[in-house]
């Protein structure tokens, strides 16, 4: 750990970077929510409360430019913020808006829109929920067919959107529409921000495999939405999806390699306690998710090493979703294995180790390679624009230019 | 058809099927397609049977299947394990919850290897008794040396006192074949009454087949079979219950894979059938390989589940190739699906939750790869036991 | 063994399977030709020897018509010829002619042509090789580039083919070639048999990885070949090539399970030599190659069942080759390994294993997905034929109708 | 270029990569791109001195390198593992025949590690003495334990007798740096000498390494380091030589991928660059997704080869996992190839090789799997004692 001093700066200038994480780390545990409700009213409330504190006191968004209420960390800042972060256990947002709607609104929108949308998504006020996929589009996004009818100073939009989470809890639901003719493909979508609360909007909870509705499907039936309410131009929203801001899921990164840190040796405990590691099969796979998940910390460690050294996260912030949802499905079914007998049992069954989250994580993991972009569309997208293998005349991967 | 053109079988060890086979595959496929389609799966395996009463009178009646292996003394069709294996097959593809495999596979099975059936093989050839057989106990080991419930003699009898967990319909079946342990080592009996039994049905993953924890405090049964060390029997009999598992097995896995080409075949992306993406193409066809293999394991272990040498390397090789491949293929056909695959309303789930079930009912494969390779002279004897 | 009448006969009408099987046995054991010579000079004579006095014995081309001097038989009673000819380990036929390009004379030659070429082939006097593969074709077979001008009634063909066995011992080359133009593809292609001594042409080994010349380049230049050599009709060659006697592979498949079941037991051997039987994964690795082993063995059995019931054999004669290539490859590369640090060593080392057989096979074994066939293809193929998944529109297997 | 405007690093353990290592991998790549293309590899593989004395001189010489970890005041560059990853990397993906990597990386390091190199370490870093390191006997093990060569008193030094097995470069290295069992425990000797000594020239697998084996009869020698137990040291010395391979063997793996991914840029087939289909496409994306995991591996190995408490581990992993992926890397670059990767013109075959020899050279994966899993605390502790 060095002190030099900061060269760009959080709140406080010609802080250095102890400075920083001892103020962050103070604040995290002066001000910690306490434990999480179980009742989901409450919870919601919990989150909300902890999210105006931390954003009221300017400990929200730390890759959010300042203007907006963020902090306008420079990256290796923002490493430390996501370290004590995950080492406070404090909650994070609040629907997907912080992350995925927020670096669009921030790099496209106007500056009336940023104004409106920003500060109380940011603060928990306002819940944003994504509305990207539908069911007929599947990995081919742009084939969606939600339209919105332009009338006057409204969007009229009618279609369905599935897949999205907390759109139960959602104030605001960001979406993608048709503007243009389905032939138009890319060109023809654009992107609306839309009150969830509109008339002609149902949304009903979608209940997947593991018997637990955490999706909604949502259904729009001539809903009007102001124009007002578009980011980008119309017909231009596709390019729009994936901006992000700066390298922010990377230095994210060691947060995940942490958590799974700690399931692992969840595993290997439960294997020892089931006298499993007597068994040189078992010790060997586990010696092989031993590998992986260092494996995991040592490329979260080199994709910031990188970034700080060259402004670039390099391939491997590409491959390691790959990497890792082999891992957990790899893992879980594993875990499933070394239950035996016990494995064939669900969640509620009172005989079930550890309240069948074995079970359920091996079920919940057959979404790794399928949500966000399936596996094959992330493997297109690695040959494509990382090695650079010719794209398929129709199924290669869309090229939107992200922001910043 | 060049049948009537070639001499007979060489020495291969090849056996062709009969047309009586062909027939009995055909009959039930098109039978069960017909009364347990997908939306009959789902309302029964909620129901409180867990069962669809109607369609098990009419398999067990009018196609006599409870007894398609059950000697034609007590009633059944004189068949084997590979017709047994042929309708667990089309059972397995069409995913019906049934008590068919727990009477048929499991008790049926056991009371005629027993040479000591006639009490009850006829009712169950009959479809009016269903049976099931509890060994596993807390620890899921099917191993009769872990067996703790304990048979003491009373009367002209025997009492059972102990916990059988896992037990496959152990919730409705009438008559339960109990493995437990008396002074000269396991046995086998039949309990009939309730006096003393406790069924608490489980939560399953695999909500098309049900299970028990079964609690037996002093039971009154019958011991099954000769006075002899009952271990052989028994082995013998969890040979053919993963013989049969395995038949079930490859029809879940052939479904799947045809789930899979079927919607990769209709399910259009960037313009054109996902199916003649190379990504999608080329794993069903990998899947092909090895639901082929997996056929021709469990039709190998069929044909020689009656002979004593063969059986066993056939029956542990079976079980672990067959349970691995059906959860691959499982797993496959969710994948290939993308989003439609992981809701609850496809059935794709049914058949990984059946799968991963399945692979671990009987002990996990590398259980029975470890077994293999005892047979085979390449293992360590630890389960050599078994 | 059972020892109905047989309706289908050998040469002995009459004749049960068991009465065959033993006339078939007595043959081979009493006119074994004995060891094989090292030098293959003599190695040569040997089996032409061998072979000639097996066709003027009747003992030659189990699924041959007789009226081409084979044997004629049903497929069973193939069956029982390949098990005999297996047990007894006496030589096989010599080039690629007999398994290749007899079943396109007989099913598509004509008369005078099976006449001139069939019975010298069978008997071993005449060699054939195969010219099929280009380097520049690869996989796409139908982008051949060798080319047959017609001047007269002779065809003069310039080209190269590659990946030729048995060109340096051939008489005779079968090969495709161009007579139409290259847009034509499948449609421009016909099938000539070519004098291997013609002027114009020059044969050269081709170095493989494992530093063998197991395979040979040919040079065509200008090489006249009688238009009455070619094999169908002119630009209809592609049709041709797959052509197969009835399920001749289905009946030979029992050997080839035979002879893996005899590597793998020369390398439990050799592990329990090492002591490497006492770790675990090593056992469970080898189990692995058992139960593989084993389910070619039962597939074969399956397939043999299946023609024999219903006279097709069903989809697991075409997995097979996938199933087996895998197996082969994996095998030897755990071989290699459990050689440790004695799988550095190349086979002329005096301290190589077993004279350096694993390593070498583990280098051979990289064809098993490449030669006749890329793997890729074969899945292609697979996926289109048997589950009827749709044509890549450019890169589909191509649907020649074999004969017979 | 953010550089100027980020902090300094956060407590990750990451260390970016100096501004010298860039130039390092820079000039390295750049000259051997230029003065060991492949047809120089395979010409110099097949000479008898089985490398290119001037380019030895060159890299030594001009380049500086074979002093790169060595300490400055033995002559050296002073870097350390990771500076001599950045070389073995450049060396290891232009398939180098050289002795650097027996010289910098086994007896360069050893001689380092050993705090007693002062003799040689000045004329190894100068290029003028070629070095190696002979561990391995007969059985291939690099167990101190397993060492039968023994090292007797001997006037004022020492006297061994023993047969070492795979030596690198053992054929030509002018210092021989060999593991002999004392009455105390096994410990490093240097020979320099000729008398007694008979070193036989291996057939090797891999063309562009050089393997022998070495008789030696009473050598005389001097013992390295200081008189206590020197399994430490030799522990120490082993890991730092499989992570130096490990970097040499990402070199070769992203060779194998660059290789795979030109040509499927540019052989056509039906029509389109082999590169568009996703058989070959998505296979390349997940060699990607390997080759960056390896590089990790040994990234951090090599960032934490100075630190006695993190080394073991994360060479244990490297030498796992990197040796693995390369093997699989080479064999896909030859089957993405096609036919012409399995000929002896094209150089698939060399990565191959090379990747398979390295792959068993300082034991096989499976010993570092276990020796990690023995580090860890998962392990049986049968590997404790290495």
């Amino acid at each position: 750990m060095t002190s030099t001093p900061a060269r760009e700066d959080g709140a406080h200038a010609g802080e250095t970077d102890d400075e920083f994480r001892a103020r962050l780390r103070a604040f995290f545990t002066e001000h910690h929510p306490g434990r999480r409700p179980e009742r989901p009213a409450e919870r919601l409330a919990w989150q909300k409360r902890w999210l105006a504190a931390l954003f009221d006191a300017g400990y929200a968004g730390p890759s959010w430019p300042r203007e907006h209420g963020g902090m306008g960390l420079g990256f290796a800042r923002q490493v430390i913020y996501h370290e004590e972060h995950a080492r406070a256990r404090v909650p994070g947002p609040l629907g997907t808006g912080v992350g995925i709607a927020a670096p669009t609104i921030i790099t496209h929108g106007t500056p009336a829109q940023g104004e409106r949308f920003l500060r109380p998504m940011l603060r928990g006020d306002v819940v944003w929920a994504q509305g990207y996929s539908e069911p007929e589009a599947g990995s081919d996004l742009a084939a969606l067919r939600t339209t919105a009818r332009r009338d006057g100073d409204e969007y009229v939009v009618t279609g369905q959107k599935v897949w999205t989470s907390s759109a139960d809890i959602a104030d605001v639901l960001f979406t993608l529409v048709r503007t243009g003719t389905p032939e138009d493909r890319h060109e023809g979508i654009s992107y609306l921000v839309v009150d969830a609360n509109a008339p002609g909007i149902t949304v009903r909870p979608l209940r997947d495999l593991t018997g637990d509705a955490n999706f909604c499907e949502i259904f729009f039936d001539e809903v009007r939405v102001p124009v007002i309410d578009r980011i980008g131009a119309e017909n231009g929203g596709w390019p729009l999806v994936r901006t992000s801001l700066g390298h922010e899921r990377a230095a994210g990164a060691m947060t995940q390699a942490a958590r799974y840190r700690r399931v692992l040796d969840e595993l290997v405990a439960l294997a020892r306690e089931r006298g499993a590691t007597s068994d040189p099969l078992v010790r060997d796979r586990l010696t092989d998710f031993e590998a992986r998940v260092r494996i995991m910390r040592y490329t979260a460690t080199r994709v910031i090493a990188d970034i700080i050294a060259t402004g670039e996260p390099g391939p491997a912030s590409s491959t390691s979703r790959l990497f890792v949802a082999a891992f957990e499905q790899e893992l879980h079914e594993f875990a499933v294995e070394l239950l035996g007998a016990h494995g064939t049992l669900g969640r509620s069954d009172p005989h079930a180790v550890q309240r069948g989250r074995w079970v359920w994580g091996f079920l919940r993991t057959r979404a790794s390679t399928i949500g966000t972009g399936t596996a094959e569309m992330q493997r297109n997208t690695i040959a494509e624009r990382i090695l650079g293998l010719p794209r398929d005349p129709v199924a290669g991967s869309p090229r939107p230019a992200g922001g910043a | 058809m060049v049948t009537a053109t070639v001499g007979t079988a060489p020495s291969t060890g090849a056996s062709a099927s009969t047309d009586e086979q062909a027939e009995l595959r055909t009959v039930t496929r098109r039978f069960l397609a017909e009364r347990s389609p997908s939306g009959s799966v789902r309302r029964w395996m909620d129901s409180a049977q867990g069962h669809d009463p109607a369609l098990w009178r009419q398999l067990t009646g009018q196609l006599g299947l409870a007894g398609v292996a059950v000697p034609e003394r007590f009633g059944g069709a004189g068949g084997g394990p590979v017709e047994l294996g042929i309708v667990l097959e089309e059972m397995g593809r069409a995913l019906v919850p049934s008590p068919f495999f727990a009477t048929a596979a499991l008790a049926g099975q056991a009371l005629t290897a027993s040479g000591d059936g006639a009490s009850w093989l006829p009712a169950v050839a009959a479809g009016s008794l269903t049976a099931t057989l509890a060994v596993a106990e807390g620890s899921g080991s099917w191993r009769p040396a872990d067996i703790a419930t304990v048979a003491s003699p009373s009367g002209d009898g025997w009492s059972l006192s102990g916990t059988k967990m896992f037990v496959v319909d152990g919730d409705s079946a009438a008559l339960l074949l109990v493995v437990a342990r008396t002074d000269t080592g396991p046995a086998l009996f039949a309990v009939t009454g309730d006096t003393g039994v406790q069924r608490t049905r489980l939560d399953a993953l695999d909500p098309t087949r049900r299970l028990a924890r079964i609690d037996l405090d002093g039971v009154p049964a019958v011991r099954i079979g000769s006075d002899d060390d009952a271990a052989p029997l028994l082995r013998q009999v969890l040979d053919l219950a993963v013989v049969a598992l395995a038949a079930e097995q490859v029809g879940g896995a052939q479904a799947c894979l045809r789930s899979a080409v079927d919607h990769a075949q209709v399910r259009e992306q960037f313009g054109r059938p996902i199916g003649a993406f190379q990504a999608i193409k080329h794993r069903c066809a990998d899947l092909l390989v090895e639901v082929e293999a997996a056929r021709s394991a469990v039709a190998y272990a069929a044909s020689v589940a009656t002979d004593p040498a063969e059986r066993p390397v056939a029956a542990a090789l079976a079980a672990a190739y067959c349970s691995r491949a059906y959860t691959h293929v499982a797993k496959e056909n969710i994948q290939i699906h993308g989003g439609v695959g992981y809701t609850w309303e496809h059935d794709a789930h049914l058949h990984l939750k059946r799968a991963k079930s399945s692979e671990l009912l009987f002990g996990a494969p590398t259980t029975h790869r470890a077994r293999l390779a005892d047979l085979v002279g390449i293992g360590s004897g630890a389960e050599e036991d078994r």
